[in-house]
């Protein structure tokens, strides 16, 4: 259980490096995990080949979900959207480095599933997108 | 290959019950309820004694354990069915509540007045008041598919009912009364050609035979947990998931919504936006384990064991004097034995076989309009499931007699 | 008379449970379940195991057995809350269907569009979204009466919104997240002289306080067995008899009928008028048990312990620089603490709290607009109930001090 | 249990004193039991002081109600209205000399329930009336 606070997670989430927004992006998306109230907002700026150039996230809520959004922001600066598209559930879990239940997991989903609502182009996210 | 019944009988406990000093239950009332078997009932204990806690919201290990339990039991449910996704099976209270939610969502949002809904006459009242009120409220048209005389559906009928251009046709796969085994596949098929939607009404099938909502192509199927080994307060309805997330939501509360402000909300994705509440989790985790049980034994063995305790049933029901069963042959119906007696009326049949600790049910059934059809007012019914034997079959041909004796 | 705790939690085996090799849950989460004591576990389990059957229409011996077990869980309920008869008590799943069947009967019965509805700043979702989908629906108004600065409801706005001839008022008796105990008694009287009608959500008040109807004058009573020591899977409504007898029937389906045609049904006289399909029968002979408990310890001895736990646990989260408590002092409130961590998540502060065992809620605890009026998005929930101690509520504060460890 | 089908009970479902209609009449009401469509119709003569002077009743279901409405019908005529108004559950039980569960009960007191319902002029037959 103390892995679930690996210092990884506590140090992404006190000093984010991917925090704010851009202005001009490309892509714009964000929602709440309704369970708690967490917020995730994730811009992109893709370029004409269709990769992520520039990334930030912004938001509110538990040391899982912000850091996590970090790690994801991280690790996809540079990648094809095509490739992001292709994430999973268990991306996440290898960037934390940990094992969650189901209630901790949605709050470690949130940014993937708000990113992959972005970058499909949906009006709405939803859990099949991280399934 | 034969159900090993005596060893599945020690899994039931009630099944040694005495209902007074040496009179031991024999249990014939299995389409009303089902009875439970030991696993079923401790995996509702374990939840209890170990990790009760209210689900989704809750981060501490017992609501973890909650919420992880609640979810797998809906992927077994949605396993068991053979339903494509687990989200597409809501938790409701029963059949009858699975029913109404179609009808309160689905269908006060699609049918105007004077669209027409195809049902049969041997629906069970679940089936009918829900659509009679929509009538009531909504001037909807309702059709019914005629019973014939020996207990079948009469499909060249169902055909012309088809050309008035239906919206739903919502029937039953399994009589309560007649046990009739309807062409489920058939009736969605054509339904679905002339641009119907279909719900069936599984609260008897699912429990004794091996449904397969892909191979149905069914739109919405509503079931029981307490007719098929598991607890009572819950029931699932499963729906195709693009009928379900385009439905406005049903009941309105906590788990069934994204997000609320003081004046409004936004829904919660399929199953939770139709979930409002705390759900039955104690009976999830039993629906879970009854379907475990049920698997152990397989569906199509339970099948089977069925067919040859109705067969056997028949038979001996038909010789004795003054008494008619209705509905179709054994190959044409589950293991349901609905009759009459000559000048006794069914409650004081039931009454008289309680003596000798038979349990079987008497009355209309919750299916007034098709005895109404066949001109009785009620009639006694003989029910089995996977732990019915030969020896009870000769038992309540025994009570039948002494019936007899006590009206002279 | 102060409790005798330690023989009380002898009686809740989840108490003795080890969430890791060592460490033992501390259950401060009642607010969302209760935990179950063994006589409660121990009347289902006789229920399955010795009279399961389904209900009314049965005469054999089972089937009378389990219909008067049900019945006699009502008269127990009924009495706890002294409802004037047990005909007023309607079965449901919980709180929140319980306020979506007067949302849908009584509610749609009865307001027009523009009709005045009034609410509180401080209802859980349950008594919100009800009546969104209503007001979506139907066009009625929504008026909230606001919550102080310290958790209260303002009465003195509440008497404003009263000159604008509400026809319903349906508020909390106890709020989850504050822990207050709102006026009920008064805001009842003041309602009715107003001509409107009242609903009390009394899923918190009911299990930790003794309400009495009668005293209350109030027309609907919502709450659910889980949360008073009950089983999931069943809640009840009271409703005043001349009310419920005028509403439109909610479900369609079995029991709820006095009798089908193909076309038509007339509906049951009440309590079965709202009870459409095999009821939650386990679950209602685990409710009377629940009720029986409580009893046999005194509601006012439950509520004397519970003022005792929340006086101490206030004045030791009080003393951790970082910690804000939110909602009215004790004297005001109930057994719920609901606090922020300067720096730290609420999420995150259950979470790590899980680990030294304690269980406690984090999130917005189905009472979003509450947590936006106070500007937060969540809080952490730790909430007593008869089987809780003073060490518990140590454990919380040790368990504090570690979370600021983890966060530096 | 045997008690249940005391010779009386058998003696007044096949060969009712009773049975039969009264036309004219000054009262008369019918009604099923829902859960097992027994029915009951009674027919009433009441003279200008209120009394009972003859009675009959008809209808189809199992023998405890269709006995016991005859032993209803039997007791009453010669009775004054408010005294058939002050009539209850234990007076049907007495007449069967039974003991009867929950919904033999039900069978039992239905000829009551449709009798009171019918000199109270009510328009519908509650449960409330055999309480
Ligand atoms: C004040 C209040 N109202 C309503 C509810 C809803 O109760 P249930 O989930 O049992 O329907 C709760 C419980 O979460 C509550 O605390
Ligand atoms: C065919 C059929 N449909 C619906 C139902 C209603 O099921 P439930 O009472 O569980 O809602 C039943 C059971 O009585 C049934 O046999």
């Amino acid at each position: 259980m103390d892995d679930l606070y690996r210092e990884i997670i506590i140090e992404h989430y006190k000093n984010p490096s991917y925090r704010g927004h851009l202005d001009p992006h490309d892509i714009s998306f964000a929602d709440n995990n309704p369970l708690c109230g967490d917020h995730i907002q994730i811009d992109l700026r893709v370029d004409k080949d269709g990769k992520v150039t520039d990334a930030r996230f912004d938001g509110h809520g538990c040391a899982i979900s912000q850091a996590s959004a970090d790690l994801l922001i991280e690790s996809i600066i540079g990648k094809s959207v095509e490739d992001v598209k292709k994430l999973g559930k268990q991306d996440i879990l290898d960037l934390l480095g940990i094992d969650l239940g189901p209630v901790r997991l949605k709050c470690a989903l949130l940014s993937l599933k708000v990113l992959k609502a972005g970058v499909y182009g949906l009006g709405e996210a939803s859990d099949e997108l991280v399934e | 290959m034969s159900l090993d019944v005596t060893s599945i009988r020690k899994q039931f406990p009630i099944l040694n019950r005495e209902v007074r000093p040496g009179v031991k239950v024999v249990y014939l009332d299995s389409t009303a309820t089902s009875q439970k078997p030991e696993p079923v009932i401790e995996a509702m204990n374990d939840y209890y004694r170990r990790f009760n806690a209210n689900i989704h919201r809750g981060v501490h290990t017992l609501a973890e354990e909650a919420t992880a339990a609640y979810e797998q039991a809906r992927e077994k449910i949605a396993k068991f069915i053979n339903a494509p996704a687990a989200r597409e099976i809501i938790y409701t209270r029963n059949t009858t509540e699975s029913i109404n939610l179609v009808a309160y969502t689905w269908a006060r949002a699609n049918l105007k007045p004077g669209d027409l809904v195809i049902l049969t006459e041997m629906e069970h009242h679940s089936n009918l008041v829900p659509w009679h009120i929509l009538a009531a409220e909504r001037g909807i048209r309702l059709e019914f598919i005629p019973v014939t005389d020996d207990g079948l559906l009469d499909l060249d009928a169902y055909r012309l009912l088809l050309s008035q251009d239906p919206k739903l046709v919502s029937f039953t796969h399994m009589s309560n009364v007649l046990g009739t085994i309807t062409p489920a596949q058939e009736i969605i098929k054509l339904a679905h050609e002339a641009g119907a939607i279909t719900i069936v009404d599984g609260a008897q099938s699912v429990p004794h035979l091996k449904v397969d909502v892909q191979k149905l192509d069914v739109d919405f199927l509503a079931f029981s947990a307490h007719k098929m080994c598991g607890p009572t307060g819950i029931g699932a309805l499963y729906g195709k998931a693009n009928l379900l997330e385009a439905m406005p939501p049903f009941m309105g509360g906590g788990d069934m919504i994204k997000e609320v402000k003081l004046r409004s909300f936004r829904p919660n994705s399929i199953p939770a936006k139709f979930e409002a509440g705390t759900p039955a989790i104690a009976e999830s985790v039993g629906f879970g384990a009854a379907v475990d049980f049920l698997n152990s034994i397989g569906m199509e063995n339970v099948a089977a064991h069925e067919h040859e305790i109705i067969e056997y049933a028949l038979e001996r029901l038909e010789e004795i004097p003054g008494v008619k069963v209705f509905g179709p042959s054994a190959d044409k119906k589950g293991g349901v034995a609905s009759f009459t007696f000559d000048g006794v009326h069914p409650h004081d049949v039931a009454q008289i076989l309680d003596r000798d600790g038979i349990a079987v049910r008497a009355g209309h059934h919750c299916a007034q309009p098709l005895h109404e059809k066949f001109g009785i007012p009620a009639t006694t019914r003989a029910s089995f499931y996977l732990y019915s034997t030969k020896d009870e079959v000769d038992a309540l041909v025994n009570g039948i007699y002494n019936v007899k004796k006590v009206f002279g």
